[in-house]
């Protein structure tokens, strides 16, 4: 899933796409902690705990991109992510 | 006068030569003149009362009739060490540089004398550097006085330098002119490549010696050798013992000096100085500094008889190569300088010939010939600076060193023609003249050598006087002058004339000094007898020389032309002074200059700074290629992040677990 | 529940004291006095950088989870007093037409990034951490983009935040790994146990953890977003990005590195910065040569910068944390310094390359005189700041006595003259090039004035005076028990 | 060894997980891209929810599903003109990508199974962990206890909307 | 503060006030610029003086401390960094000659145009990290005033240069910072291994001489490092190429500090760091660094020969004349150092002197081209004197400094045991005879034979400032030829614990 989302950042064009592709990989973070925690140290629920805030934070940080991108559009009404590599070498 | 004021003789002309060269020149020209002249005469009075003082008074400078080496100050200069290797500057008196404060003094004081009235104008307009001139005459004059005194090699070496440069400026005197100006380059870049070779040999003998010192390293009067030195004999480097090859490497720097073959060449270039400099310095006092650094080192050289077969292979062959070339050249000057390099050859070969233990032919004693050497040393610079102040006179009329500007110049200007003409006399070796004595003890010394050494140096004695009465006959006669322009030549005025009169006088006396009681090269007299049979063949020798010169040159006539013409090719390569000139040309320009230079700085460019240049470059071609890096592009950032962090994680597992 | 425990983070509370301040002045105060809010809130964080001064409580607190000691508190006040420069050289700026309306939110979401830059070094839990880390970028996205009528800003904006949280779903992934095998986020339970642990795994999430950490300063190659975005940004957040973010994340990376992994693990992450170290100064310093904006060109130049500071924390010991520190301080104000200027100089002309600077000596001789200090002290020229500072990194990185690492000292300092090269550039384009001024005679603002003073007088003196050195030193000795497991 | 029906169950929401994880990266609709993702974050849940974590995969679908897909779908339709495909991928992109996730898997799949640790281990009875104890972690300051990432996360989400309100404003 | 109680330390401070007084000045008034530029130079030739004599006084009376006038103060304690103080023979005959070639080059750039404001105020600072320099004992200070001293460099050339000054200024500033990041290195490597104690680290050169506890494989490591990085700065072939573009670039008083003084520090940091820190690497490795010096001795005297501008011909003799210095260090005698410090003194002296009378023509002809210029001695003869007896003096005249400096290091160098030394010395020596070509070539050229360009007959003789730049100078070099032995009684006894340390490890 990991790499899934990782494919899927390098590969699409569209900006919003990629972030999907990124709460892919987030996601599969998460499920990674949960796991570990669950089979392997069950005891305590730190990897729980980590996924809650993870998640917590993914959340703002769609937030933020998808504010940062919706302003993209504005000026260049489109979200290819080729539209954003005018600055470069 | 006591010995110890003999500082004051080289401190007059020093003093002189700053004044003259700070303030003189910002005082009109008469007055510098007269100060420089006034300094000069103290000075020489003064030398001579050192060795009057020296040779006949009483004191610690004559033990039991043998004359010590005194030395009357030391001021410790250098030390490169702490206490051995020092340089010190002193003052060494002892029978040759007492005889040199003499010729010295003489010569100089003529020629400040002399200079007043040749240098105040030039071709009518006034001297420019007149000033200048007097202020480098008193810095020679101290330079060349420092040179004789020397206490150690070193000094020496010190004024060795000096005088060169002296020399420098007085042959660059007039600088404006390119050919004074190359003149004087190469005679300093000659001089000096010799005093390199002095430099090594200094540092070799030093080394085994651990001194610079005269008397530490030769005892006093001919006494112990320092061990340092025998011990060194011993050694050897490619073959030949260290000392010899020091021994060598000091005589080369001393050749150069003293213009000895294949280092002459800067001798007769240096003509292009004033005509009293060339009296002064190239004739007279600087060109026997090397015969004068053997002469001091004589002791060493004698225990090395390798070196000494040098300086006698080179010393014969240089008397008779500039006697030969000598025949031929037309500009005055040149020739005189040939006959000097002639000359002083025959002083290098007296003193190489000659042994302190040597055979006792026709009861001469051993070092007969390094007393020959010294006095024909004291009478070539009379009857040497007495010939070129007459060429200069001749020259100031004239306004040329061509001698077929001249002719026919007897009935202008007698007294200078008289004075020439004892000069040539002198160094023809006619009795009673000066030179008549000191070239036959010089033949005598030889013929003790070898009658093979005997001979030829009898022969070159042949050729000096048939070239010196070439030169005589084509000034002074061959056809009548023309006058050219409303002036016709005249003798000079009496600064200029005073002191041929004088030294003509010496010329003609000085051959009955008594120069084996005074200057031998252990202290101790030296019994003379002349060697008639030896006397007479030389007096015979020059007369058939003079004969030949008076045949071929008294009248205007073509057998000179004919015989050119003849020997064609031998004729033009003595013009041409067997292209001695253009090999060193050769050498200089397209060898140092274009061979080695050119490369270098060529390799320093391109190779050298080419590669630093190329680090720039490659930094910079670095920079530009990786430049596609940097896409703008997130996802080419994102994927160079991830392979990024992969290879890392890959790389540091591999090594790692491997290891 | 204790929660007397918050008083153990004066500082952070001190903070959110300010902020909270500056937050209800931006909502109730008349508009009319709006105006006023950047100085406002310059002044009420000058006084909270002075009085955070204070020595603060030490010990460990939130069961382990936050730690307070004298490196932080030390750190904390470098980063404040970079802090304050930033502020005040941006009052003038934030009261500029286009920014003016968002001028509040500017200095709130600056203080929050800094608060966020507090959790990431004081942070003992790898939550704590990340939190901090998010905190610390995510508003900085919005930072970024604040110049809304340029394109470029919001292109910046757009590649940081999708690089960011890029790097930081990477670096939970490593996390994650790490989670994996030692069962637990704290660090000093994480140094417990991973005691001879040797696998792959761990190798891999250490690489992943390096690079999310990385990307923060913009180490290579995780480093490609770090010229467009400061290119991009309004001058003053690229300022903030370059010096204050960097210089936090650089600490926390040294925290963690040494904490966290140092027991048994130093030789791995040494090698694995070993490589990083070289390829970010090289790399660095050769995009910078090429460079024409200047912006872009401090970036590069940034970039570099970074990898000497990362000398600090290969040498792992007290010296190379001091040095670090120290660096880190210096870096402030040379960098702050060089873009104090060009902020001034960008605010009023809008000119920002290299070519646009040339003859500025002849018009505005003080800032050319402060942007030649600054680049001075960058390219480590002595008497300035910069020259002691990098001595002290490469003597803190050569403690260690490995030959291997004198070949990487060498190696930076063989780069240093790349450097140097590149800072004489802008040198001689102010100074040599004096027959073209394009830049007119300016008379910048008294803040930003007093914000180029304190740099001067930063990289003049802090060389110069031992004491501050000393201190650092001081400190980080007395944490002899941090360094012991190494 | 775990009981059949978890093994059958949590086949089918890995391979659920997979499957929709490439369908989403790789469909050319943005909208059926997030769609899938709901998908898989729904399915992700479902994985919580089978290790007892009752809570977390609540919060799960809460902020996932119903926030954070919502706002794409938002975004999504602020940004396309409806029907409009995204545009098709370069090639060079595609290979280059395979290339960085292809590494990047194999080297994390190496890792992970290379780790003794993590194989052979079963799921065991967890002990109580109710809400109450969630809450109270959430809010303790001692060892295991979340209060201070708690209290900074909420500044972190202060911090976003701060944030998210200036970018989004019109000025 | 106890440190202001030590003179040495007024070395450091005079140029620093100086600065401070021309920060203070206008930026039109060029008298009290002027004034204030005087004021200082002269202040530090008198303190030098001043020094020369209560070392003087000291050694008189007997105190026999390698380092005079010590004093120390803890900098940076945790390092144990400290800035500490102290001067032997060497530094003082350093110092003084520093402080003449200053005050020379503040008359050579009487007439600095444009901004002689900024002018001074990077000469001085120039000037402050060359006293600093020579009084530090302590390798962090040292080092720090070292690149205190380098940088000034890139400005001056750039902004008061001429020719081909960017690249010029920026090979020259890279070069020698690439010197000095070996040196660094060096430094680094040295501090780490300066005692066997563990965990004790000492800057102080002469605590880490004592000790001398520096491993020798790390000696055989650190040695190069540090040679290199002083010998790129002492012009050793072949990190030598900075040396002509430079000089040609730079104005005149710049030239001057940086061949007479600048290049000095690499010698002087060559036997004091390198050499007396690690004696055993210098014997073992002493040979191929003497092969180079050599090398730098013979190829800058040829390279000389052929070049026609003139200071491009000055720059490569100073790579001749410097080589020699290394060269000298490099034979580990007391007689051949004395001679590498004569001959840093004397190449300074008659360098700086060649630089300011290139100047003084140049700012008259507006050409450094040998080939369009001739003739000069009629129009401008006090020039002209001074010009060849610079010229005597680099080509080794007696009773001009040359010849003392060049003899020493000769017998010095010919006094090595080893024939191997001895007949690289002999190689060495032929540079005497190319030294007078290429001088007498210029000389010739552009003094001497017929004005070459009429428009030259309108030039004027140099002026009052000009000649007290140029008499400074001339008396200098005069002095130091016909008194060497006044200085070499300070230099030699500096040596001793070098050749101890030398002959201990053979």
């Amino acid at each position: 899933m990991f790499g899934c989302g990782l494919y899927g950042f390098i590969t699409r064009k569209n900006m919003i796409a990629m972030l999907i592709s990124l709460e892919l990989m987030l996601n599969s973070v998460d499920i990674n902690f949960v796991v570990f925690n669950r089979y392997l140290f069950p005891a305590q629920y730190e990897g729980m705990f980590f996924s809650l805030f993870a998640i917590a934070i993914a959340a703002a940080e769609t937030a933020v991109a998808i504010a940062i991108i919706i302003n993209v559009y504005r000026l260049a009404k489109n979200v290819d992510i080729n539209q954003i590599t005018k600055m470069k070498f | 006068m006591p010995l110890s004021s003999t500082i004051y003789v080289l401190a007059i002309p020093f003093f002189m030569f700053l004044f003259l060269g700070l303030v003189g020149v910002k005082m009109p020209r008469k007055i510098t003149g007269v100060l420089g002249v006034l300094g000069m005469a103290v000075t020489t009075v003064w030398a001579y009362a050192i060795a009057f003082t020296y040779f006949f008074g009483d004191g610690p400078q004559k033990v039991n009739d043998v004359y010590q080496q005194l030395v009357t100050t030391d001021w410790t200069w250098l030390s490169f060490y702490a206490d051995k290797l020092v340089v010190k500057l002193g003052v060494l008196l002892d029978p040759i540089s007492a005889m040199m404060l003499v010729v010295i003094c003489t010569v100089s004081f003529m020629v400040h004398l002399y200079s007043l009235g040749y240098m105040s104008d030039h071709d009518g307009n006034p001297e420019k550097g007149f000033q200048r001139y007097y202020a480098d005459l008193a810095l020679f004059t101290f330079s060349m006085l420092g040179l004789v005194v020397s206490t150690n090699i070193f000094q020496m070496f010190i004024f060795f330098e000096m005088v060169g440069v002296s020399s420098y400026l007085l042959i660059g005197f007039y600088y404006g002119l390119q050919p004074a100006n190359h003149a004087s380059k190469k005679a300093f870049i000659v001089t000096r490549l010799a005093d390199l070779f002095f430099l090594i040999g200094i540092m070799i003998l030093s080394f085994y010696t651990k001194t610079f010192d005269f008397k530490e390293m030769m005892g006093a009067n001919g006494g112990t050798i320092c061990n340092a030195f025998t011990s060194a004999q011993g050694l050897t480097f490619m073959g030949c013992s260290v000392t010899g090859w020091a021994l060598t490497f000091i005589f080369i720097g001393g050749a150069g000096k003293s213009a000895m073959y294949p280092l002459h060449i800067w001798l007769p270039d240096a003509m292009e100085g004033p005509t009293p400099v060339s009296a002064l310095i190239h004739a007279a006092t600087m060109v026997v500094a090397g015969v004068f650094l053997v002469a001091r080192m004589f002791p060493l050289y004698v225990l090395e008889q390798g070196a000494m077969d040098i300086i006698c292979v080179v010393g014969a062959f240089t008397a008779f190569y500039a006697a030969a070339v000598a025949c031929t050249q037309s500009d005055i000057k040149r020739a005189l300088a040939f006959s000097t390099i002639s000359q002083i050859a025959f002083m290098m070969t007296s003193l190489a010939v000659s042994s302190a233990q040597g055979k006792l032919i026709g009861g001469h004693e051993a070092g007969l010939g390094y007393m020959a050497s010294m006095f024909h040393l004291f009478t070539h610079a009379m009857f040497k600076a007495l010939l070129f102040l007459c060429a200069g006179a001749i020259i100031h009329a004239v306004h040329s060193n061509e001698n077929s500007k001249m002719h026919g110049l007897h009935k202008y200007m007698p007294i200078t023609s008289i004075a020439f003409l004892i000069g040539c006399l002198a160094i023809a070796g006619i009795p009673p003249f000066a030179g008549f004595f000191s070239k036959d003890e010089i033949l005598v010394a030889c013929y003790e050598k070898g009658i093979g050494w005997g001979l030829w140096m009898s022969m070159v004695a042949g050729m000096t006087a048939f070239y010196m009465f070439r030169i005589y006959y084509l000034i002074f006669f061959w056809k009548k002058h023309e006058v050219h322009g409303e002036h016709a030549p005249k003798d000079q005025p009496w600064t200029m004339t005073l002191p041929l009169i004088i030294l003509a006088a010496i010329s003609v006396v000085a051959g009955f000094v008594p120069f084996g009681d005074l200057v031998t090269w252990n202290g101790k007299p030296l019994e003379t007898h002349m060697n008639w049979s030896v006397a007479g063949a030389s007096v015979g020798i020059a007369l058939i020389g003079i004969g030949l010169a008076t045949v071929m040159y008294r009248k205007e006539n073509p057998l000179p032309d004919k015989l050119a013409t003849m020997f064609k090719g031998l004729w033009t390569a003595s013009y041409k002074r067997f292209y001695m000139d253009e090999l060193y040309q050769f050498i200089t320009h397209k060898i140092i200059f274009q061979g080695i230079s050119k490369p270098i700085a060529w390799f320093d460019r391109i190779i050298i700074d080419g590669f630093f240049n190329l680090l720039g470059n490659v930094t910079n071609s670095a920079s530009f290629g990786i430049r596609k890096m940097q896409s703008g592009s997130v996802q080419g950032y994102v994927s160079y992040y991830i392979i990024g962090a992969v290879l890392l994680a890959a790389i540091t597992g591999a090594v790692i677990l491997c290891i | 529940m204790d929660y007397s425990q918050f008083l153990m983070m004066p500082q952070e509370i001190g903070l959110l004291v300010v902020f909270l301040l500056v937050f209800l002045y931006d909502t109730f105060m008349p508009a009319k006095t709006l105006k006023g809010l950047p100085l406002f809130a310059t002044i009420v964080f000058g006084l909270f950088t002075i009085f955070s001064f204070f020595p603060v409580e030490e010990g460990m607190s939130f069961g382990d989870m936050f730690e307070s000691n004298k490196a932080t508190w030390a750190m904390k006040n470098i980063l404040n007093i970079g802090m304050f420069i930033v502020l005040l050289q941006s009052v003038k700026w934030a009261n500029s037409d286009f920014v003016a309306i968002r001028r509040g939110e500017f200095y709130e979401l600056m203080l929050l990034t800094l608060f966020g830059m507090y959790l990431m070094i004081s942070g003992r839990h790898f939550l704590v951490f990340v939190i901090g880390l998010e905190t610390a970028s995510l508003p900085l996205a919005t930072l970024v983009a604040f110049e809304k009528k340029y394109y470029e800003s919001h292109e910046a904006a757009a590649k940081y935040v999708l690089t960011a949280v890029f790097s930081s779903a990477i670096m939970l992934l490593g996390l994650s790994f790490v989670y994996g095998i030692t069962g637990t986020l704290y660090f000093n339970e994480i140094a417990s146990s991973i005691q001879g642990e040797n696998s792959l795994l761990l190798i891999v999430a250490l690489a992943f953890l390096i690079s999310g950490v990385g990307y923060k300063l913009s180490l290579v190659p995780f480093h490609l977003w770090t010229a467009d975005v400061y290119q991009g940004a309004p001058t003053m957040v690229t300022s903030y990005l370059s010096v204050i973010s960097k210089g936090s994340a650089a600490f926390a990376f040294f925290v963690i590195l040494v904490q966290a992994f140092g027991a048994a693990y130093a030789p791995i992450w040494e090698w694995m910065l070993y490589a990083i170290i070289i390829i970010t100064i090289t790399v660095g310093n050769l995009f910078a040569i090429r460079q024409r904006n200047l912006k872009r060109f401090l970036a590069f130049s940034s970039i570099s910068q970074a990898g000497y500071i990362m000398l600090g924390v290969i040498s792992a010991n007290a010296v190379g944390m001091a040095s670090m520190m120290y660096y880190i301080l210096v870096y402030i104000f040379s960098n702050l310094a060089a873009f104090g200027v060009i902020a001034v100089i960008e605010r009023y002309t809008g000119k920002v390359t290299t070519d646009d600077y040339n003859g500025l000596f002849k018009t505005n001789p003080w800032l050319a005189f402060v942007m030649m200090l600054a680049m001075f002290s960058l390219g480590g020229i002595p008497p300035f700041a910069g020259f002691f500072s990098k001595f002290f990194i490469f003597l803190g990185a050569a403690q260690t006595g490995n030959v291997a690492i004198y070949v990487l000292v060498l190696i930076a300092l063989i780069n240093t003259i790349i450097s140097l090269y590149y800072y004489l550039l802008v040198v001689k384009a102010m100074f040599i090039r004096q027959d073209e001024c394009v830049i007119p005679a300016l008379k910048s603002h008294w803040t930003e004035k007093a914000g180029l003073w304190i740099c001067t007088l930063g990289i003049l003196l802090i060389g110069l005076i031992s004491c501050i050195y000393t201190g650092l030193s001081n400190i980080t000795s007395s944490l002899s028990d941090v360094f012991s497991m190494i | 060894m775990e009981s059949l029906g978890n093994v059958i169950m949590y086949v089918i929401i890995a391979l659920t997980i997979i499957v929709f994880s490439v369908l989403a990266v790789t469909t050319k609709k943005i909208l059926r891209s997030a769609t899938y993702l709901l998908f898989v974050l729904l399915a992700t849940a479902a994985i919580y929810f089978q290790m007892d974590y009752e809570f977390l995969g609540a919060t799960q679908i809460a902020v996932y599903a119903g926030g954070i897909v919502v706002l794409f779908v938002f975004a999504i339709m602020l940004t396309h003109k409806p029907g409009e495909d995204a545009a098709p991928l370069t090639s060079h992109k595609r290979i280059l990508g395979l290339v960085a996730c292809g590494s990047g898997v194999v080297l994390c799949g190496v890792a992970l199974f290379g780790y003794a640790k993590f194989c052979g281990q079963s799921l065991t009875e967890m002990g109580d962990f109710t809400i109450d104890k969630l809450g109270e972690m959430l809010l303790s300051t001692d060892k295991f206890g979340y209060l201070l990432p708690f209290e900074a996360v909420s500044v972190l989400l202060l911090a976003c909307i701060i944030g998210g309100v200036v970018i989004a404003r019109k000025r | 503060m106890e440190i202001f109680s030590n003179m040495l330390i007024y070395f450091v401070i005079i140029p620093i006030l100086t600065l401070g007084g021309l920060a203070l000045t206008k930026n039109k008034g060029i008298d009290a610029i002027r004034a204030v530029a005087v004021t200082g130079a002269t202040a530090l030739v008198a303190l030098a003086l001043y020094l020369v004599y209560v070392f003087l006084k000291a050694r008189a009376s007997g105190v026999t401390d390698v380092m005079l006038f010590q004093q120390s103060v803890m900098w940076y304690a945790p390092l144990n960094i400290k800035l500490a103080l102290g001067v032997d023979g060497v530094s003082v005959v350093m110092i003084l000659l520093s402080a003449f070639i200053v005050f020379a080059g503040v008359f050579a750039s009487w007439k600095m145009d444009p901004l002689p404001k900024q002018f001074f105020l990077w000469f001085f600072l120039l000037s402050t990290g060359v006293f600093g320099f020579f009084i530090s004992i302590d390798l962090f200070t040292m080092f720090m005033f070292y690149e205190v001293a380098l940088i000034p460099m890139y400005l001056l050339i750039g902004v008061w240069g001429s020719g081909n000054k960017n690249y010029s200024a920026m090979k020259l500033t890279l070069m020698l910072m690439g010197g000095s990041a070996f040196l660094m290195l060096g430094i680094i490597g040295i501090y780490f291994h300066s005692s066997a104690t563990p965990g004790v680290h000492t800057m102080n050169i002469l605590e880490i001489a004592q000790y001398n506890a520096i491993p020798h494989n790390w000696q055989m490591f650190l040695f190069p490092m540090t040679f290199v990085g002083f010998g790129v700065l002492g012009a050793m072939f072949p990190f030598h190429t900075w040396s002509p573009d430079g000089h040609a670039s730079a104005p005149t008083a710049v030239s001057m500090l940086h061949a007479g003084v600048l290049m000095k520090l690499g010698g002087y940091g060559c036997f004091r760091i390198a050499i007396y820190l690690m004696p055993f690497a210098a014997q073992q490795l002493g040979w191929i660094f003497l092969t180079l010096t050599g090398i730098s001795i013979v190829y800058g005297a040829f390279s000389a020969c052929v070049q026609t501008d003139l200071k491009y011909i000055n720059a490569y003799s100073s790579v001749s004349h410097c080589g020699m210095v290394l060269f000298a260090i490099l034979m580990f005698n007391t007689t051949a150092m004395t001679g590498a410090v004569l001959q840093m003194l004397s190449h300074g002296l008659m360098t700086a002197l060649f630089f300011a009378l290139i100047g003084m023509i140049y700012g008259r002809t507006h050409t450094r081209d040998i080939r369009e210029m001739g003739g000069l001695m009629h129009i401008m003869p006090y020039l002209g004197v001074g010009y060849v007896i610079a010229g005597f003096a680099s080509l080794g005249l007696p009773g001009l400094s040359g010849f003392v400096a060049e003899m020493t290091i000769f017998v010095g160098s010919f006094e090595h045991q080893d024939m191997f030394h001895r007949v690289l010395t002999i190689a060495a020596t032929t540079s005497i005879v190319i030294t007078a070509v290429y001088i007498l070539r210029v000389v010739g050229k552009l003094l001497y034979g017929a004005v070459q360009d009429e428009h030259h007959r309108t030039l004027t003789d140099a002026d009052g400032t000009e000649r007290i730049a140029t008499a400074t100078l001339i008396i200098c070099v005069a002095i130091i030829g016909c008194f060497p032995n006044f200085f070499i009684n300070i230099i030699r006894d500096s040596f001793t614990p070098v050749v101890e340390a030398l002959t201990s490890v053979m």
